[in-house]
């Protein structure tokens, strides 16, 4: 087993065992920060996959912006803002 | 009966994933090879970078109705968020608002060079708009800019700007035999002009996707 | 203007754009307009295919024959082409003929209340935009991309005015739409994993129907996704609430056309690219389509408002859609079928809800049972109501019952007596439910018990009737459209 | 097995998990992770089956790209939705039966 | 278009065109609608006479129009077709007439009209159709345009009525609908052809399709039947009652029982041929069932008490003469069909617009109520007893003609059962008939009447509109009844049909 092949079962592994966190962990602030986590892990496989331009995008657009979204709106959920 | 059903849900899912993947697995090689039909036409579509030759020359029309498909959603946000009068943010520390100085224009500086070297490596004004939306949002954060009520006619411009003038140069272009047909010795300046003003547009768009929410 | 098919879609996102930047009160114009330009472009198309004698629409040669536009130059399968046959052109003159009316019926709708509906006219734009894009499509992606257009303009405009049902009810649609066209994404993908194309054309002749259990699977994904987003019977769980909750014009929208879109993309792969593979399961869509008719049909017959009695009506007659598929055969019966169910419920939905939207701005109730006595005082609006209800009875002269004669005979041609057995229950039932409106509606009322009744638009009755009497009188141009729809030489 | 196909397998098990989790789970915030995850499984099916042979392909990568943009389209529109509906009924999950 | 294609059209034209616009009108403009009403109405019997002239010279109107491919709307103004458009116009001459009388102050006169003016459009339809799509599509906008009318009084009553009759109607029109289109699958068309489109194709059609051409012949008559009223598919004809008496007039002698008739007429011999139906062994059933249907419809009417209920199932009964008629293998019993079609039509019109005249002038709903009408109502009463006594098929009425063709059919076609059936049914006519004629002549005047609305003013005993209608058409009974051997009598129309188109037939 080679090392890119066993980087790329790991990196894998651990996409779906966040993906799976995002969805059972309970508290859902969590949620959000585990998906922001996937994101990031997203763009590892992007870059595994020699895709640099969707890492870069995913970057910026899937983990970052999406993630201030959902960070923001469980803000409101938490009563700290108004809506 | 929640749980039962909930069961059979999640056992049907994983049949259905098992056989997804022993599918993929057992696929022949593809009987068509885009890849190479790109490289062949590389030169005739007016940058270097083939992600973005395919996104702005041959299924640049994907990207027209995607750039339609975002300013559509910020509409729909704008509908549902009525608003009175906006707040504006708390002020925020004094510390994220120094980041927030110093990393802004090393953020525009950053879009500027994706913009520019999407022409030939990794970037593009996807990228390039993400980094101008992120910047927007970090200066509201740190309480440097309100947050948006309403779009003004001088905003609603900017939002709808870039995709005006893809549309517009889609529709000259169609006037010319065929809709994006660039002509390959100015392809390159016109996938530039749609870039640079769409990296501003989706700056925007995607800096009011959390603006006009917040 | 020379080339219809990119006009069609460049069109109204220009004018989607202007709404935009313009405001609500000169967005209507330009939006009004461009519907107006948009449906000449739709005739010239319309004629320009028919000149050309093209092949019987949905035939595997039907792709190869029709009208092309190739984006960029490139042509497929590298580049984007656009295609239109008869059955898009059938689809695209649907289109626009009930955009213009209803586009002037929500003028006057919407007159007064702007603060509500002021992203009503760019999202239209959007929506329109989507439709002319999805049917001229013939690349798998950008079908894709057309399929959300379409899809999150729906949800915008369900969403638009506001109360939180409609929230929750746009917000269920939302998750239906984006399952829906998740799915076929999925099986976009995996298309191209085994191809290494998403061009219809180019795909056609490849896939056989021994192809490999990838693009087995994906069919199935992509047929599952837009049942879904079609609310075929059991996926309609969705559409009443989404339907039956937004204002009267977005419904007439609604039901009238973005419903249509997915099946007509149905369609399209079914006939096109999967049709090796879709004869063995062509029972199953047969069946959900039955049931759609029987449980739609039921449950509009219980249905307490009226709007959510129209919205009912839908669930059980896009079951009609459904039941060609096992019927699509060499005579083409079946496909004449469809397309003229699809133009005639089209029109008399759009009749319906905008007939039913008048009611309850006049009467300010949405309930059967405040209909009484409407008859009287809104006689115009009950006769597109009772039209509308005749085309989805089925009844004679509409488009509806050249649909039904059409799928009686394509059925009995298979010895299909179930279908026909269907078929008819649900012509009486929708008697029944278009009959306890009409019913209710001559019912004498006493003075005292007569609520007030506002003032009615009469531009608002007009439109109204215009749309049933186009769906009534679209039964005696049967010809041109089974024409159009390419299976007359 | 190539990197390609390692990640179009984890892609196939992301879809399924992120449908089951959008028809399953009840908070809306939940619902729309769900979606970007089902998402993310799509597009990694897309780029990781057509590179299976190890070459890259720039055409499933611009299709990605134009994904991602109409999910963050989506996902920002579902948002708004579900603040909207918190502002008004003050929760973040869909009333269990639609209301006739 | 040349004008033999024209004239159909505009005789269609003629009542439809004016509904349109009446619908439009405003309720206040009386004078302007009552005047569009007569003007269509003598339009269309000008037009009627040019048809009827040019069919006797031997012309041939008709009219053709694709729909789909191999699906046409298609018109021919035939001998069989006038003997019903002519009818029909008359009749809607004078029950507009009446209806104006009758409505007198009612509200939503423009949208009784309108849907009245339809009525009558979708009957010229049926009749003049050439094909049974067209047939059905007339015979479907008979149903929508009849409902409007019978809940016309919209109250809880009036809607009960009017949704059984739509139960009815469109439950047969869907029987009609299956029956036809496995018609067309079979032949490819169904076209209206003298000997019969399916007799034509039996050398293509193996002996395996008799079977189905037996199951849609059941279908077709089930569907038209309901119309019809033949038993068990009449119940939705006595409820119906509740309508206004010029609708009811107009559902029973000339819209909704005759299209029902007509289309059985049309489907005997024109869709399977007299021969071929013979041969598939269809005939005795339908002369069966019609017999049932004659007797059991003057058996209950014998038990009504309700006036309208009572001619209600009377005109179940008369309506299978003509039906029997067409049943009866032979020339002479199909004469006397045809010629019952127009006799029971003008009879029964007579007694509708006498009962709404009872009931409008002076409250009498029940046959109980009728003593002394008579001395009351000297003109209506004789009206009511020329029809009635035509019903009874008395010497010198229209009633006597039909039915001594009927018996003469009846007996060349060796069917002793059936001269029986039409004896039983003549004398239970008097029974229920009689006791009328009697209370309303011979008892003694009531009291004070139920309801008496219009006062009697010297020879004027209820409003002229309600008066002149009846007086005519029984004068029309009288005469079609003595003038039955003169050239333009329905009778000889009935025998040019007859002679024309089916058999040589020497009378």
């Amino acid at each position: 087993m080679s090392a890119d092949l066993a980087f790329d079962l790991l990196l894998a592994a651990s996409l779906l065992w966040s993906a799976w966190r995002t969805l059972a962990t309970p508290d859902i602030f969590r949620a959000v920060i585990l998906f922001i986590v996937f994101g990031l892990l997203m763009t590892l496989a992007w870059a595994r996959l020699s895709a640099p331009d969707i890492a870069l995008a995913e970057a910026a657009i899937g983990a970052g912006l999406t993630g201030a979204l959902l960070l923001d709106a469980i803000g409101v959920l938490r009563g700290r803002k108004q809506p | 009966m929640k749980p039962l059903k909930h069961l059979t849900l999640i056992l049907a899912a994983s049949a259905f994933a098992a056989l997804l993947i022993a599918a993929m697995f057992a696929l022949p090689p593809p009987t068509v090879n885009l890849a190479a039909s790109v490289a062949a036409d590389m030169d005739r579509s007016g940058t270097a970078h083939p992600v973005t030759a395919v996104l702005l020359n041959f299924r640049g029309y994907d990207t027209l109705l995607e750039i339609g498909v975002l300013l559509l959603a910020l509409l729909v946000v704008l509908a549902v968020s009525p608003r009175e009068q906006h707040a504006g943010s708390a002020a925020a520390e004094p510390v994220l608002q120094m980041l927030a100085r110093i990393a802004v224009p090393l953020m525009l500086l950053a879009a500027g060079y994706l913009l520019w070297a999407g022409a030939y490596r990794p970037g593009g004004a996807f990228q390039a708009g993400a980094v101008l939306g992120a910047a927007a949002v970090l200066l509201f954060l740190a309480g440097l800019l309100p947050g948006w009520n309403a779009p003004t006619l001088r905003l609603r411009w900017g939002l709808a700007g870039g995709f005006l003038v893809f549309l517009a140069v889609a529709a000259a272009l169609l006037g010319q035999g065929a809709l994006l047909r660039y002509p390959p010795e100015a392809a390159g300046a016109l996938i530039l002009l749609i870039e640079a003003a769409l990296t501003v547009s989706l700056g925007l768009i995607l800096a009011g996707l959390f603006l006009f929410l917040s | 203007m020379t080339d219809p098919l990119a006009w069609l879609i460049l069109l109204p996102l220009f004018w989607a754009t202007g709404a935009f930047l313009l405001g609500p009160g000169r967005g209507a114009r330009l939006a009004i307009a461009g519907v107006a330009v948009q449906l000449w472009l739709a005739f010239a198309l319309a004629a320009k295919v028919g000149a050309g004698g093209t092949a019987p629409a949905g035939s595997a040669a039907s792709m190869g024959t029709a009208i092309k536009h190739a984006i960029g130059g490139w042509g497929a399968p590298l580049g984007i082409d656009l295609a239109a046959d008869g059955l898009t052109a059938v689809m695209l003159l649907l289109t626009q003929g009930v955009a213009l009316p209803l586009l002037l019926f929500a003028r006057g709708y919407f007159a007064g209340d702007s603060a509500a509906v002021r992203y009503f006219w760019p999202l239209t734009g959007f929506l329109l935009a989507g439709f002319n894009a999805l049917f001229l499509a013939a690349d798998l992606f950008n079908l894709y991309v057309t399929l959300e257009l379409v899809g999150l303009a729906a949800v915008g405009m369900v969403a638009m005015s506001g109360t939180a049902a409609q929230i929750a009810a746009a917000l269920r649609y939302l998750f239906a739409t984006l399952i829906g066209s998740g799915m076929y994404l999925l099986g976009v993908a995996l298309i191209y994993g085994a191809y290494g194309t998403v061009s219809i054309v180019t795909l056609t002749p490849l896939v056989n129907a021994d192809a490999p259990t990838a693009v087995k699977i994906a069919g199935g994904l992509m047929l599952l996704g837009l049942m879904l987003k079609t609310a075929l019977f059991p996926f309609h769980y969705w559409l009443p609430p989404a339907h039956g909750g937004a204002p009267a014009p977005v419904s007439a929208l609604l039901s009238a056309l973005v419903v249509k879109a997915s099946f007509y993309l149905i369609l399209r792969l079914w006939t096109g690219p999967f049709a090796p593979l879709a004869d063995a399961v062509a029972w199953l869509p047969a069946l959900l389509g039955s049931a759609a008719i029987l449980w739609g049909s039921w449950q509009a017959i219980r249905a307490v408002r009226l709007k959510m009695l129209v919205a009912w009506s839908t669930v059980a007659q896009l079951g009609y859609l459904f039941l060609i598929f096992p019927l699509l055969g060499a005579d083409g019966l079946a496909l004449q079928a469809g397309g003229m169910q699809v133009v005639a419920h089209g029109l008399a939905k759009a009749a319906m809800f905008a007939a039913v939207g008048v009611l309850i701005h006049v009467t300010g109730r949405d309930a059967v049972a405040d209909v009484a006595g409407a008859a009287s005082r809104m006689p115009v609006t009950l006769f597109a109501f009772g039209l509308a209800g005749v085309t989805l009875m089925g009844l004679p002269p509409s488009g509806g019952f050249l649909a039904k004669w059409l799928l009686i005979e394509a059925a009995l041609a298979q010895g299909q007596w179930w279908m026909v057995a269907v078929i008819l229950s649900g012509g009486l039932l929708a008697a029944v439910y278009v009959f306890r409106v009409l019913r209710q509606a001559f019912l004498l009322v006493p003075n005292e018990r007569r609520h007030r009744f506002a003032k009615s638009a009469p531009l608002l009755e007009w439109m109204a009737f215009a749309l049933a009497a186009a769906s009534v009188l679209v039964g005696l141009r049967g010809m041109e459209i089974v024409r159009l729809l390419g299976a007359v030489a | 097995m190539t990197t390609g196909l390692i990640f179009a397998c984890a892609g196939a098990i992301l879809f399924t998990m992120g449908v089951a989790g959008v028809m399953l789970l009840d908070h809306l915030l939940r619902r729309i992770l769900a979606f970007n995850l089902m998402g993310s499984g799509v597009f990694l099916v897309l780029v990781g089956l057509a590179q299976r042979a190890g070459n890259p392909d720039p055409v499933p990568q611009a299709m990605v790209i134009t994904g991602i943009v109409v999910a963050v389209a989506a996902t920002a529109l579902a948002l708004a939705l579900a603040r909207r509906l918190f502002t008004l009924s003050g929760g973040y999950t869909l009333p269990e039966t639609p209301d006739d | 278009m040349t004008i033999n294609e024209w004239l159909p059209l505009a005789v269609i034209a003629s009542s439809l065109v004016p509904g349109l616009v009446i619908f439009a009108l405003p309720e206040r403009r009386i004078r302007l609608r009552t005047g569009l009403n007569l003007f269509a109405a003598l339009a269309k019997l000008a037009l009627v006479a040019m048809l009827l002239a040019g069919v006797a010279a031997g012309e041939d109107y008709a009219f053709r129009y694709a729909v789909l491919p191999g699906i046409d709307l298609a018109f021919k103004a035939d001998a069989l077709a006038l003997l019903f458009v002519s009818l029909s116009a008359v009749l809607w001459l004078f029950t507009t007439l009446y209806a104006i009388g009758y409505l007198e102050k009612a509200p939503h006169r423009s949208r009784f009209f309108g849907f009245f003016s339809l009525c009558v459009t979708a009957t010229m339809g049926i009749a003049m159709a050439a094909n049974l799509f067209t047939f059905f599509i007339f015979y479907e906008l008979l149903t929508l345009a009849t409902f409007p009318l019978v809940v016309h009084r919209g109250t809880a009553q009036a809607m009960r009525g009017g949704t059984i009759y739509l139960a009815y109607t469109l439950a047969g029109g869907a029987l009609l609908l299956i029956g036809i289109v496995w018609l067309h699958s079979l032949l490819g068309q169904t076209e209206f052809v003298h000997g019969g489109v399916a007799a034509a194709a039996v050398p293509i059609l193996g002996a395996e399709q008799a079977w189905q051409l037996q199951g849609i012949f059941l279908l077709l008559i089930a569907g038209v039947g309901v119309k019809a009223a033949i038993v068990p598919l009449h119940g939705w004809l006595p409820q119906a009652m509740v309508a206004p008496a010029p609708v009811s007039a107009l559902l029973h002698a000339v819209a909704v029982v005759k299209a029902g008739a007509f289309g059985i007429v049309r489907i005997v011999y024109e869709v399977y041929g007299i021969e071929f139906a013979e041969s598939l062994d269809l005939l005795t059933p339908l002369a069966i069932a019609a017999a049932v249907t004659i007797v059991w419809g003057s058996l209950r009417a014998l038990f009504q008490d309700d006036l309208k209920k009572r001619l209600a199932f009377s005109t179940v009964s008369q309506v299978s003469y003509i039906i029997l008629g067409v049943a009866l293998f032979g020339p002479l019993g199909t004469v006397g069909g045809l010629v019952h079609l127009v006799h029971q039509g003008i009879m029964k019109i007579t007694l509708f617009f006498c009962a709404g005249n009872y009931a409008e002038t002076l409250g009498i709903h029940k046959v109980s109520e009728m003593n002394g009408a008579g001395r009351r109502m000297p003109w209506t009463t004789l009206a009511f007893s020329i029809g009635a006594l035509g019903m009874m098929g008395a010497p010198l009425t229209a009633g006597a003609v039909s039915k001594a063709w009927l018996i003469d059919g009846a007996n060349a076609a060796n069917m002793d059962w059936a001269v029986w059936v039409l004896w039983t049914s003549s004398l239970l006519n008097a029974a229920y008939f009689l006791p009328i004629l009697w209370r309303a002549w011979l008892k003694p005047l009531p009291a004070a009447w139920p309801d008496e609305h219009i006062p009697a003013h010297g020879w004027r005993e209820t409003a002229w509109l309600l008066l002149i209608p009846p007086l005519v058409t029984a004068g029309a009974v009288l005469a079609a009844g003595i003038f039955s051997d003169s050239a333009w009598s329905p009778l000889a129309w009935a025998q040019l049909i007859a002679q024309r188109e089916y058999l040589a037939v020497t009378p």
